[in-house]
């Protein structure tokens, strides 16, 4: 099983923040992502999250959103989970052309359009339970790091005895 | 989470200078502040992004609710920003084309 | 209900950093807390959570550390619990004093002192389904910020019109 | 998490120059290092942690293991440490007492 990690917030804006922070700390710590890759990233958790909030109702500390990471070889998979009323991303109104004096007034709607062009893959799974927004981001592994010390979980302190 | 949101005249213009993460938080600080400077009768706003961490797109509706705004009062909302990360935002959503961005304050003051 | 924050991390080293850093970012966010307390408090995290990831078997991912933060108003609380064997912190063994030599060869044991003196308060609850250390940080009130803004939840984007 | 190991011959001692976190995850890396050095003949070391954000009690027993064995070999490991959260882990724990601690790398290396 890939490691899982899992941060879970109330449905609230101070908290977008936390949510940012986790997943680029750990797509920083992968060093298969690109720092420009990690900011991709993070915009695209900030938005999912910023609708995952937006879902639910307001300020109530017992709704919840998941955020869930999976750090697999060759990828990081991010999961947004929400309570919600879930949505049809299919449906979702078309902004005019940025040209178009119009566009002015549309002050939304660009979050969901930001996430597809930021991360390599994205499925939308709403129900009537909420929303899961998945995205994945491939790594590179050109950029692995050349020290694997992921394996070193127990550390004997005495050791230095032995040297 | 801070918002630093500092204001300077220059040359006629008001500079607001932004600074840390402009998320859902934080963005209704910046709204504010674009209101009260717009009720002031200041209509040639420029906002200098230089200082900005993180922009997402509560950030982006902000300021084009307040380019809206000032241009139907005459007026102009300009960008200053060089930071690729934060200028990769307004490439992608188009909104480069709608907002003059600059590279220094003072141009920005001057275009 | 107080706003409650969990972070689930697989028993492994490499996932002490992100609990510091999930709670030191929470501990920041709230002002009343200042800096030097912050960094007592995230000394104490990463003890309870190198203790709760050495409690579990090395590498298995599937063993899991909970880190639990619950903001009132007065206070954060952070609990870390694991699924290890339980141990009684009433019977660790005491060290020599600082001046003896022998206090050399006792490189471990460190941890636990150190998160007594750290915090507020603490309380070890062990049992034979895992240990939870909680423990709690009183804010200092005149340090709250002026503005509270931890309300507005909703922002209606449209309203620059009205100005 | 990477944490940064430097090392510098002068005057006669090895300076080793930490930089980051040093903590469960990165302290046996700083441990390595130590045997390193210490099966290098090296027996008169100054850990410089001027550079170091973090450190708790598993950075500590490295620490301590070192100083126990170089001075079975009549050597000594001395610190660099001016950081009042660093000096704090020290001070708490009453290793103030059993560690030299300088205030410079010169300091450390004429001590
Ligand atoms: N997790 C969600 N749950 C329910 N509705 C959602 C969710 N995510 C997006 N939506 C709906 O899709 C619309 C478009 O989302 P988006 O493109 O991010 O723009 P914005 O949030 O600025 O409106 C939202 O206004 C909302 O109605
Ligand atoms: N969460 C825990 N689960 C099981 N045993 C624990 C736990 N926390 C501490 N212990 C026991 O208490 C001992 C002392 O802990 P501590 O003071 O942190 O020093 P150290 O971890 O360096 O030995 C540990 O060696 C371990 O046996």
């Amino acid at each position: 099983m890939d490691p899982v990690i899992e941060l879970e917030i109330p449905a609230r804006a101070e908290y977008v923040g936390l949510a940012r922070l986790v997943v680029s700390s750990l797509a920083s710590g992968r060093r298969a992502l690109p720092e420009e890759r990690i900011d991709d990233l993070k915009l695209a958790v900030s938005e999912a999250c910023t609708n995952a909030i937006e879902a639910h109702h307001e300020g109530d500390v017992e709704e919840r959103v998941l955020v869930r990471c999976a750090e697999a070889e060759d990828r990081l998979e991010v999961s947004i989970q929400d309570r919600g009323k879930g949505f049809d991303p299919e449906t979702l109104p078309e902004h005019p052309p940025v040209t178009d004096p119009e566009r002015l007034n549309f002050e939304r709607g660009l979050g969901i359009p930001l996430i597809r062009t930021l991360v390599d893959e994205v499925t939308f799974e709403p129900s009537s339970q909420g929303t899961a927004v998945r995205m994945v981001m491939y790594c590179d592994p050109a950029l692995e790091l050349d020290v694997d010390i992921d394996h070193i979980d127990h550390i004997d302190l005495t050791g230095l005895d032995e040297a | 989470m801070e918002l630093g949101l500092d204001v300077e005249e220059k040359n006629g213009a008001t500079v607001l200078a932004v600074r840390g993460e402009v998320d859902v938080y934080t963005a209704p600080r910046l709204r504010e502040k674009l209101v009260e400077l717009v009720s002031q009768g200041k209509y040639k706003i420029v906002v200098n992004l230089e200082g900005v961490d993180f922009l997402d797109s509560t950030g982006l509706g902000v300021l084009v609710g307040g380019l809206k705004r000032l241009r139907s009062h005459d007026g102009d909302l300009t960008l200053v920003c060089t930071q690729p990360r934060i200028l990769k935002v307004f490439e992608i959503t188009g909104l480069t084309k709608v907002f003059a961005i600059h590279d220094t304050v003072d141009d920005a003051v001057a275009g």
